[in-house]
């Protein structure tokens, strides 16, 4: 595991998405089969995957999964863990040896919970925040060990190399989830970095993202004003603390939260003929300008409910998004939907700064996307 | 309109004032005030306001009309750049009274504080007047550019002096006046003391009676004693202090 | 119908040929560029500069140069000349003028433009030769050659006398003396110019008059004109003196030309009688320029004034009226330029002290320019101007535009007289005119 | 009067093959330096008395005029060069404070020209904002942490009052009566019809002025001058001044010489007095003082406005400035020691104070560390030359920016520093009406707006070479910029990667 | 018509339209030259007018009724019919001051010793903008 870079490293990507809406669970067949197509928009340095549903055993807890530079630095996460968190149960990470793939960290789960001991005093009283703060510490001071994922029944899996291999070093066929969100990395420089490679993750929000934000200094001083230091200088991490800051804390809803971080320009404001959502518009670009994702990006957000893409103001990344049966998709390239289940009852490329949604329900969903 | 002031912070009461102003109220009664400041803050209409309790700090701020009663002594920054109308204080004042008055009436039966009337100016027929009915402290009327300070030293103890130190400096307009001394010393530069002229003594009786008349004292007992006036010996203060 | 039908006819005819005819066509033409359009004159040229005849006569300038306008004038405003030939007779119940060969024209609406003729005084020898009055091109020709007949005799030639010190006077004894005759002028009152300078004006001019070595008589009348062989010889004063001379020309002045208008039936005081829109009594009949009597803004009172800018004024309006146009004149106000001898001068309004209440007068300490305003009821009435006359029209426009100078009659007057004098909101308002914002 | 030993300034060189003596020169010259022989029209000048102010250079029909700094007089000395021997001779000769306009002139280090600018190259796209919208709209007041929204999507949150601005680029602080009304008037209307606004200094709004207010940032200064309900309801902003980065710590004086009848109508003072801003407002000896004006004027403005609080950048300018937010100002605007001033004494001017791009940078950190940024917006002044200036400071954290210099210069000024004269030979700092002619403000709005739309221009392409659309994208986007040739705590202040990081 | 307007209150009394109207009607390529040329030196035809802070430029203003046509005994000042524009004609020109006389602008300059009217505003022969308007440097002069 190489050592944690201190700059941002612009890349291209290849990202998929595929949830089963009325919460089926499936393995990682599918998506691998995704991946696969898009093979030419990665370079094996970064690969990763998120799966949301594989914990039903431990529902009830954070699954924190942690990459450790090493024995010690999984040691020092021993010591401080239980200081924090009530450690429910905690067992490594199971992989197998796989050709191409090396230098992996050492890989651990712990299922905790938020002790009510530790909220006394502190404001706010949510346990979430909590866990947040103690995530970034983690990240910051427990030195030698990195939260990779920690939301609920739920998990990242992520390396360098291809999708492939990683999917076949973490045996990740052997999970079971309705959603799987992969992501193939193409960064520019020749190093990859175990905790640099795509899903990121901040409790249930994962996101894997396509895309190079120019807005990124901006985007990140403004997440970090809100208490979320960004470490790992990229823009995944920054939009998952995003989702985190806003639909979470701020309460909006995803809609909301996709609009402030992809507002129409002013132009468009200015034209609006409604003049609730004119105001709504104004507001939103005022009080979010920090939110504003400028730059190309493409981006899947995972969470516990489901999964979103958007994209730019001007589309600048390519993101397809499609319908069959029970499953819905979002895929980089559209040939990575078709690669899993042939042609697709219905599927379009995203537009510009609309979000897609897709929700977890029992019924099917009619609406073709939640546009807003 | 009586409004009582318990448990409301300012911004609610002077919305509440400017919304019965604007629908025809010309009478207010406040009770109950304890601190809430900026009364009267920036009111353009001629409406009578009356302060049961002791209002807060810029107490008729930017304020243009207004005739503002007070029950007893206010705080500081009355009259802040004050534009017209009347403040009515029977008690004392405190510091950085009139600050930049440019118009209006303020009547204080008792002392006031540190720095009042500072830079009170005149224009065109706009002229401040602050009458003081006790003392004042250091820096009265200091860059003062216009209008009356009038300093009366009513129940003085002897040796007290009737205005502090650095009285009028910077002064380039307007004129104090003292009923009494004010200590050499305490005059600041370019402040010249003269006497009392029959036009003033004509001016100050008619300045006076309405303020007689607001706190029930006696003009011609107030006349009885001899006054000084303090005017700048330039309008141009600071003309050679600087290398063309 | 058929008589009609035999002669020509005109939606407009204008009698005469000078500044006013000249104004009214363009007027006309402004208005209605269709209708058909006539100009008759007993002149036989075109329009020509009438105040220039002084000029011709002195060589200043070429005969080329006396056309009022472009050789191509009148074809260029589609007009019909009928030159050489006098309006004999206007007959207003048939809308027509006859002409002196006989012609008939008719019209639709006709305008007087005959201008004026000299007076002739009855004086014994009036009819000799050598004994010129001098208003018309004609008259030019007459003197030239008579000095040229006349001229290389023993007894040729070489003593003129003006009777006369008006404006024409002067004109004609700057021209006699351009070549080289010993002219002599002799004006009855006692002094020159009187009618259009005041008496230091006119003081000036006579002495710029003699300089150039024109002998000036004042207070003197022409008793008789002495000759023989019907030939002038001299000039016999009321004084008993007797001037030698072998060519006099008469100039005492013009009378308007009305005998034809009178005999028509319109309305005839001094000269013919308009109203605002030069309408004479009889319908479709106007008259303009000398012939007219023109509204004196100053006196309050309709006049004939015979200068040349009213002519042309009265003509546009004339003529604007005729095609349908209404314009009323405004009046218009005495005013000349007369260069005597090299010394500017100019004249406008009402120059006699008497008529004003006040007099703003400025000399220059050189002597050399002289001016004079002329107040009643804080408005300029008149002025003279001698010398230095470059901004008089400044002045002009103030009298016409009646405006009370109270506020800044002291600056008219200083050295430098420009439109700085005035005040900023009239400098605005009314003389800037279009274009200028202050 | 004893000989005079302050050494002229300027050459003026006048090439006699050219100069056809038209006397242009000698009519536009202010200061008495040009002449002409009334009795043969020659012209000639008096070199003491040139300022350099380039107007006879300018106004030269044939080209036939240089005027040209002296070089070195007498022996070189490195340190009493001839600048500070004539400064010497100028106080020994009066004894008076040393006087000067303009922003300081010292060779202060330029963080601007130490900083670059990023540009997308492969790895995102640049955007062309030739086709494609390029916002640079920007929004000045109080922010909302966040949205909060009723049971049926309502958005509940109320939005402070903002200003609206078409470009980040605000016309900065200047009293009519420090400048002409013809240069206010331009400024006015330049901001009026860019979308921007102009700030009216402490010098009130003069009546003909009274139709820009809804472009006017008003200030009101310790002088108060012509501060009235209407002064304050007439406008888009109140700013209270604190302090000027020409001048921390000093006040205002306008001589009585320049109070001429419309100026003492707008300042609502007598005519020919001066007019002294003191040093302090003398309401406010405190933070908890600035507060209560800063409520005084929401009172009196009925919380219609945002409430600017404007200080010079100096040592303690974060506490100050974070203070400043803290007591309720909705913006906050800096002015760095190179501010520049109609007059100021010049060793204040030159030696008080800080750069404004690390105030910027130091300020800017600060306020998102204690997560108070949004609550107030930051405008920054003091030098600014040109758009990459601006996208700077934007990137460092700033709103917008206030130009003053800038925009005269772009009205005329050729910067001789002569303000505090009065007699500016482009009609800028003068009331003289011979003087205030020259600036026709038909011309000078036309040339500021013509300046604020090459500004716009230049920064939306930057904006889009560095792959974004919105200013808001590079509002505190320190990633988009790299220094050089600096220390490590400076790039640490400015919160920027050396060049090659 | 197209007419040269005057901004009294934007006119820095610099003259430069005096000199590039002199060097307008010099006939020659430079300014120096045409300035060197004293002989053949031509009169302007827009004057300044200045005392103290007030001046302003003046030319003739081509007035709508011409008072200076009405009055010009020589048919030498014209006022063309279609463009508006008041003519005058130097070699008809006989210098009878008459135009002088009614110009109530004090438009016309003469020249005493040559008798006659010596400029006259000709609008730079209507082509393009005239040189006192192209080179007024304040605006003061527009031609619109």
């Amino acid at each position: 595991m190489h050592r944690l870079p201190d700059f941002k490293i612009p890349a291209a990507c290849g990202t998929a998405g595929i949830l089963d809406r009325t919460g089926r669970r499936f393995n990682s067949e599918d998506v691998v089969r995704a991946m696969s197509v898009m093979r030419e928009r990665g370079n094996g340095l970064g690969a990763g995957f998120v799966v949301y549903g594989i914990y039903p055993e431990h529902a009830e807890e954070y699954a924190l999964h942690i990459m450790a530079m090493d024995q010690a630095g999984l040691d020092r996460l021993r010591e401080y863990l239980p200081t924090a968190l009530e450690v429910v149960h905690d067992e490594e990470i199971p992989t197998r040896p796989t050709p191409t793939i090396h230098d992996e960290p050492v890989l651990w789960r712990f299922f905790v919970r938020v002790p009510e001991k530790r909220l006394v005093g502190v404001e706010p009283r949510d346990e979430r925040d909590y866990l947040v703060s103690t995530i970034m510490f983690i990240n910051q001071e427990v030195e030698g060990a990195y939260v990779a994922s920690s939301g609920k029944n739920m998990g990242v899996f992520k390396g360098v190399g291809y999708p492939e291999p990683i999917a076949e070093f973490y045996r990740l066929e052997e999970y079971l989830g309705h959603l799987w969100v992969s992501h193939t990395r193409f960064p520019t420089n020749t190093g990859g970095w175990w905790g640099g490679a795509h899903p990121f993750d901040v409790l249930e929000w994962s996101i894997v993202h396509n895309g190079e934000l120019s807005s990124y200094g901006v985007n990140k001083r403004y997440v970090e004003s809100n208490g979320y230091p960004c470490t790992l200088f990229t823009d995944s991490e920054v939009i998952s603390y995003m989702f985190d800051l806003l639909c979470r804390r701020h309460k909006l809803s995803i809609e909301m939260a996709c609009l402030a971080m992809a507002c129409p320009e002013w132009e468009d404001i200015d034209r609006e003929p409604d003049l609730t959502r004119k105001h709504l518009l104004t507001l939103m670009r005022q009080t979010y300008a920090g939110a504003l994702l400028n730059g190309p990006f493409a981006v899947i957000a995972g969470y516990d409910g489901g999964m979103v893409g958007f994209c730019d103001r001007l589309k600048l990344r390519p993101l397809a998004a499609a319908i069959k049966g029970d499953r819905s998709y979002l895929a980089s390239e559209e040939a990575a939907i078709w690669a899993v289940d042939g042609e697709p009852e219905e599927s379009w490329p995203i537009d510009a700064g609309k979000p897609v949604v897709f929700t977890l329900e029992e019924e099917k969903v009619a609406s073709l996307a939640h546009s807003c | 309109m009586r409004i009582d002031a318990t448990g409301l912070d300012h911004r609610t009461l002077n919305e509440q004032i400017k919304t019965a102003i604007a629908a025809g109220e010309t009478e207010f009664d406040l009770a109950n005030v304890c601190g809430t400041r900026y009364i009267g803050c920036g009111i353009d209409q001629e409406v009578d306001i009356r302060i049961e309790g002791i209002p807060g700090n810029d107490l008729a701020a930017f304020m243009s009309g207004p005739r503002i009663h007070c029950s007893g002594s206010v705080q500081d920054s009355v009259a802040n750049t004050m534009n017209g109308g009347l403040v009515v204080v029977p008690g004392h004042a405190g510091d950085v009274l009139g600050y930049s008055m440019r118009g209006g009436r303020v009547y204080v039966r008792e002392n006031a504080g540190y720095r009042i009337g500072i830079h009170m100016k005149s224009y065109l027929n706009q002229e401040p007047t602050i009458i003081i009915g006790g003392r004042a402290k250091d820096f009265a009327g200091e860059y003062m550019a216009g209008g009356k300070l009038i300093i009366l030293g009513l129940d003085t103890p002897s040796g007290e002096p009737l205005a502090g130190r650095y009285c009028g400096s910077g002064m380039h307009g307007g004129a104090m006046y003292v009923r009494g001394e004010v200590p050499e010393a305490h005059i600041g530069k370019g402040v010249s003391v003269e006497e009392i002229t029959a036009e003033d003594q004509e001016m100050l009786r008619a300045t006076l009676k309405p303020y007689c008349e607001a706190l029930g004292l006696g003009v011609e007992e107030i006349m009885g004693a001899p006054f000084q006036k303090l005017r700048a010996t330039s309008t141009r203060p600071h003309g050679q202090l600087y290398a063309y | 119908m058929s008589e009609k039908l035999s002669r020509s006819s005109y939606d407009y005819l204008i009698v005469g040929n000078s500044t006013a005819a000249i104004s009214a066509v363009e007027a006309i033409r402004r208005q209605d560029q269709a209708g058909n359009l006539a100009v008759v004159s007993g002149e036989p040229y075109p329009a020509y500069c009438t105040p220039l005849i002084s000029y011709v006569l002195a060589g200043k300038i070429p005969e080329s140069r006396m056309n009022y306008r472009r050789a191509d004038f009148y074809q260029k405003m589609r007009v019909t000349t009928h030159l050489g030939h006098a309006v004999t007779e206007v007959r207003p119940e048939e809308h027509e003028v006859v002409l002196d060969d006989g012609a008939a024209l008719g019209y639709g609406k006709l305008l007087l433009a005959c201008g004026g003729a000299p007076i002739v005084p009855d004086l014994p020898g009036a009819d000799l030769g050598g004994v010129f009055t001098f208003t018309r091109y004609a008259d030019v020709a007459r003197v030239r050659s008579w000095v040229q007949e006349h001229g290389v005799q023993e007894h040729g030639v070489q003593e003129a006398v003006v009777i006369g010190g008006g404006m024409i006077g002067v004109k004609a004894a700057e021209a006699l003396q351009h070549l080289e005759l010993r002219t002599t002028m002799v004006e009855l009152l006692d002094r020159i110019l009187a009618q259009a300078l005041d008496e230091r004006g006119s003081v000036l001019a006579q002495r710029a008059l003699e300089t150039a070595g024109v002998r000036v008589l004042t207070s003197r009348g022409a008793a008789s004109l002495p000759g023989e062989e019907g030939r002038v010889n001299g000039v016999r004063l009321d004084t008993g003196a007797l001037l030698p001379a072998q060519m006099v020309i008469v100039a005492i002045g013009v009378l308007p030309n009305t005998s034809l208008a009178a005999e028509a039936g319109v309305a005839v005081n001094r000269g013919v009688l308009v109203d605002d829109h030069m309408r004479t009594s009889l319908p479709d009949v106007y008259a303009a320029g000398d012939v007219a009597e023109g509204y004196d803004m100053l006196l309050g009172e309709s006049r004939p004034i015979a200068i040349w800018p009213s002519a042309y004024l009265q003509g546009e309006v004339a003529g604007t009226n005729m095609a349908g146009g209404d314009q009323p004149f405004h009046g218009s106000v005495a005013m000349n330029s007369i260069q005597v001898c090299g010394l500017p001068t100019i004249s406008v309004g009402l120059t006699e002290p008497a008529r004003a209440e006040e007099v703003l007068e400025y000399n220059s300490p050189d002597g050399q320019n002289y001016r004079r305003l002329f107040l009643r009821d804080n408005r300029i009435i008149g002025a003279v101007f001698v010398g230095d006359i470059d901004r008089a029209g400044i002045i002009t426009g103030l009298i016409r535009e009646e405006i009370d100078v109270s506020e800044f009659k002291q600056k008219l007057i200083g050295r430098e007289l420009g439109l700085l004098s005035l005040p900023k909101e009239y400098r605005k308002h009314k003389v800037m005119g279009p274009g200028m914002e202050v | 009067m004893p000989l005079s030993l302050i050494p002229a300034e300027f050459n003026v060189q006048r090439d006699a093959d050219l100069c056809i003596e038209c006397g242009v020169c000698t009519r536009q010259c202010a200061h008495g330096c040009q002449n002409i022989d009334p009795e043969d029209g020659s012209v000639s000048s008096d070199e003491k008395l040139c300022v350099g102010c380039q107007r006879c250079v300018t106004l030269c029909p044939t080209g036939a005029l240089q005027v040209v700094q002296r070089a070195e007089q007498g022996r070189y000395h490195a340190v009493w060069n001839t600048g500070a021997r004539r400064a010497i001779a100028r106080q020994a000769e009066s004894g008076g404070m040393l006087l000067t306009g303009m922003g300081a002139d010292k060779p202060f280090p330029l963080y601007w020209d130490r900083l670059f600018l990023n540009a997308s190259q492969v790895t995102n796209p640049s955007i062309d904002p030739l086709r494609e919208p390029m916002e640079l709209r920007t929004f000045l007041g109080a922010k909302p942490d966040k949205i909060e929204f009723d049971q049926q999507g309502k958005p509940l949150t109320k939005l402070s009052p903002q200003l609206e601005l078409e470009i980040p680029v605000i016309f900065s602080a200047m009293s009519y009566g420090s400048i002409s009304l013809s240069a206010a008037m331009s400024l006015a209307r330049a901001a009026a019809e860019s979308g921007t606004y102009f700030n009216t200094g402490e010098g009130g709004l003069h009546r003909s002025l009274a139709q820009y207010g809804s472009n006017a940032i008003v200030q009101v200064a310790s002088g108060r001058f012509g501060v009235t309900p209407a002064y304050l309801e007439n406008s888009a902003a109140v700013e209270i001044k604190i302090g000027q980065g020409a001048k921390p710590g000093i006040g205002g004086h306008l001589p009585g010489e320049k109070v001429s009848a419309d100026v003492s109508a707008t300042r609502m003072i007598p005519q020919g007095a001066d007019a002294i801003s003191p040093a302090p407002h003398h309401d406010i000896y405190s933070i908890e003082d600035l507060k209560q004006l800063i409520y005084a004027l929401k009172e009196a403005t009925g919380y219609s406005k945002p409430i600017s609080v404007k200080i010079a950048a100096v040592h303690n300018v974060v506490p100050i400035a974070s203070g400043a937010v803290r007591a309720g100002a909705d913006i906050v605007a800096m002015d760095g020691v190179r501010g520049g001033s109609g007059a100021t004494p010049t060793m204040i001017r030159d030696n008080v104070g800080i750069p404004i791009e690390l105030a910027l940078g130091a300020v800017d950190a600060q306020l998102r560390k204690d997560g108070i940024r949004h609550r107030a917006s930051l405008v920054v002044a003091g030098g600014f030359r040109n758009s990459a200036d601006v996208m700077k400071a934007i990137a460092l954290g700033a709103d917008a920016v206030y130009i003053g210099t800038a925009a005269l210069i772009g009205l005329g000024c050729h910067m001789c520093q002569k303000c505090y004269t009065g007699k500016c030979t482009w009609g800028i700092a003068t009331q003289d009406p011979y003087l205030t002619k020259r600036l026709n403000p038909e011309i000078g709005v036309r040339r500021l707006k013509n300046l604020l739309r090459a500004w716009g221009l230049e920064m939306k392409e930057m904006l889009g070479g560095m792959g974004m659309n919105s200013i808001d994208s590079l509002r505190g986007n320190r990633e988009m910029l790299r220094g050089i040739d600096m220390t490590e705590q400076e790039l640490e202040i400015l919160g920027v990667l050396p060049a090659g990081r | 018509m197209k007419r040269i307007y005057t901004k009294e209150e934007y006119c820095i009394g610099c003259r430069l339209c005096e000199i590039y109207c002199i060097f307008e009607h010099s006939g020659h390529q430079t300014l120096v030259k045409a300035f060197r040329d004293e002989e053949n030196l031509p009169e302007p035809a827009v004057m300044v007018e200045e005392e103290g802070p007030i001046s302003f430029a003046l030319q003739c203003r081509h007035c709508e009724d011409a008072p200076c046509v009405a009055a010009c005994i020589a048919g030498a000042m014209t006022r063309d019919p279609e463009t508006g524009v008041v003519h005058h004609d130097a070699e008809k020109c006989v210098g009878c001051w008459s135009c002088v006389m009614m110009c109530p602008f004090g438009g016309i300059h003469i020249d005493l010793e040559e008798g006659k009217v010596v400029s006259k505003c000709d609008l730079c022969g209507e082509e393009g903008i005239p040189a006192c308007v192209l080179h007024c440097p304040n605006e003061a002069l527009v031609y619109e």
